[in-house]
């Protein structure tokens, strides 16, 4: 035996004592990580260090343990993470979806959406104020807003008017959703008729009243008579 | 378990039974004393199959039956009243003690002495064994003791989505109601593709003079409504009406070979002579 | 470009395109693994595979996932066990010492009760009569109700015998309650069975009736009334 294994050897023996040292101290740190990693699962609270080190073995680190057992949870479902200044575990958050149950609920679009919609598809560019002219009603906000949201219309350039009001266009969505290639394709008012979505007539005596406001958007009876054939 | 009894009625004095060494005659008495905490005579005759030390396969029944009558005796002896399932197993376990003991009488039906003494064995090593079940069910890690929930679940939480539809005949629909808005006239209808039944009887009142024989009523359209469908509909409707309408005048008679036959029409003879 | 450098890279490209389209049908394994992770680690009660696939993106295997979670926490200070047909994450039980804090104080539970339980488990699907049967006592009605509100014990079918009596099972919670993945691996079950002592032995004819019907009559009327269907 060499001189420097010789050294070798007697370094060895001397970690493996100091090793046996400490786990007379105190558990190994893979133990200790064992036992951060239970506590923060089963505390209702986030645990500071002197929390878990007062739970632990005399001589444990918890921070130690803590850097492992962060690391071990690194691009996890869960993390280790901190809490002012004290630890837990919790949802990744790329994950926060699974812990919702959405329910979808489809809901026919309200016939002022519908009607806001069309002026806009066949009229396009258009204005509110043009909107409002063609249907006969003030649009309210609410309905231009989930036409937007719905993404299926969205603002086109300013038109070059006194006031600059914006404008409203249909979008690709819109047209997707409709199986349109283009606004352009939508059938005219004489096809309309033509096909008898025109041959209709207003209820009977239902004239002044027509014009009436967004309130009446749940109403689907009117819309129900006129075109029964 | 009902037995009646405080431990002040016991006369330790009055004692006779001398066969006894004091520590069989101190368990016993323990055993008297305790009634209250034995759960009912299967458990009693558990407990006493115990002192025959020797494993429960090879318990003497008969001797367990004179250990509870023994039993039974001497809480009377001591005035102890005893729940009446107690007494029912002892009035049971002296009819199976005299069955061990006699030679089996052929001319007796039911199960033999030995039948019911391995039955009773079979229930006390059952009711012995479902007692080391629970022990080991109980020595078992529980949780909330030895392992652990989360301590912070997470609800999931319900979200409700709402997506809104519409169908392209919708759009085009809401487009045609705002459009046609200011082409309604009150009470004047869009007569383009509507023939009337009165139209249709002013037509035929015209022509049935002509029509000798059976014709078909398709014959009587207005000329050029026969090819667009929406007014050969109109036109066939108002055809028939009117036709019904002149047959029930007694102008014309009607006639269909079946059903979704052509219907004919032919003038009502008697009517030109009456 | 060699022969071969070609055709490696053509494999390469095969592998990719593949790859993606695994990803557009369901995310990558791992990935699916992170989110049951997620979800075991968010809940205090077991939850099925059906559960689990439920909340994920279509497509997802959760069996698979689990196989490769129970795996990876072998060892740690959490592990994932099977509950029934249903997986939770519980903290290992040699590191209960470190929960005084979270420690629930059981309801302690009385002779009659653990006998009752430790009866409807081995036994199960059991009736009242078999459990008084093997017990020598009447039940009371007392035990039941504790065991009942405790979710150790449930009602299961009815027994197709006169009188049509319910019959008790153990619950989910009770597997959950003492670390069993199943009622087959109940202690010492198999030992019993072969013996013979989870038979439903009658008795020879003119045994007495261990079991006084008395006041419990009116109890078993009640009770009648609450599950008549």
């Amino acid at each position: 035996m060499s001189a420097m294994a010789e050294e070798i050897a007697e370094q060895q023996a001397e970690q493996g004592a100091q090793q046996e040292e400490s786990l007379f101290e105190a558990p190994p740190i893979g133990e200790q990580e064992r036992m951060v990693e239970a506590m923060l699962f089963a505390s209702a609270e986030p645990l500071s260090v002197k929390e878990l080190e007062g739970r632990m073995p005399h001589g444990c680190d918890a921070s130690e343990a803590l850097v492992h057992l962060r690391k071990r949870y690194e691009g996890r479902g869960v993390r280790v993470v901190k809490v002012g200044d004290a630890w837990a575990i919790r949802t990744a958050p790329d994950l926060g979806f699974l812990m919702q149950k959405e329910t979808v609920e489809v809901r026919k679009l309200s016939r002022a959406a519908i009607e806001t919609l069309a002026i806009i598809a066949y009229h396009q560019p258009t204005t509110r104020a043009e909107i409002e002219e063609i249907r006969g009603v003030s649009v309210s906000r609410g309905t231009v807003d989930q036409l937007l949201e719905m993404e299926w219309i969205r603002f086109g350039r300013r038109r070059m008017t006194p006031g600059r009001p914006v404008t409203f266009v249909v979008t690709q969505e819109f047209l997707d959703h409709f199986g349109l290639e283009n606004a352009r394709d939508l059938p005219g008012l004489k096809e309309l008729r033509s096909a008898g979505l025109l041959d209709n007539r207003p209820p009977p005596g239902a004239m002044p009243t027509l014009v009436e406001g967004d309130e009446e958007e749940d109403e689907e009876i009117g819309q129900g008579e006129m075109f029964e054939d | 378990m009902g037995a009646g009894m405080a431990e002040d009625e016991f006369d330790f004095e009055e004692d006779k039974q001398e066969e006894q060494s004091v520590a069989e005659r101190m368990a016993a008495e323990a055993l008297i004393v305790d009634v209250d905490g034995f759960e009912g005579p299967l458990d009693l005759l558990l407990m006493l199959s115990r002192t025959q030390k020797v494993d429960l396969r090879k318990i003497s029944i008969l001797q367990l039956a004179e250990q509870y009558l023994a039993f039974v005796e001497k809480a009377k002896a001591l005035r102890i009243e005893l729940a009446a399932d107690y007494l029912v197993m002892a009035a049971w376990l002296a009819f199976l003690k005299s069955r061990l003991l006699l030679p089996p009488d052929p001319t007796e039906e039911g199960p033999s002495g030995e039948e019911l003494a391995a039955h009773l064995a079979f229930q006390l090593e059952r009711l012995q064994a479902m007692r080391d079940a629970a022990a080991k069910l109980m020595a078992r890690d529980q949780m909330g003791k030895d392992f652990f929930v989360r301590g912070l679940p997470e609800g999931v939480e319900r979200v409700k989505r709402v997506t809104y539809t519409a169908t392209l005949l919708d759009l085009m629909q809401g487009y045609a109601r705002i459009r046609t808005k200011d082409e309604f006239r009150p009470f004047v209808m869009d007569r383009d593709s509507v023939y009337t039944m009165e139209q249709a009887l002013e037509r035929m009142r015209g022509l049935i003079g002509f029509a000798g024989t059976w014709t078909d009523i398709s014959s009587y359209f207005p000329s050029g409504w026969e090819n667009d469908p929406v007014k050969r509909r109109s036109a066939t409707a108002a055809t028939f009406a009117a036709s019904l309408e002149l047959a029930k005048e007694g102008k014309v008679i009607l006639r269909q070979g079946g059903t979704f036959e052509p219907i004919e029409l032919r003038r009502r003879e008697d009517e030109r002579n009456g």
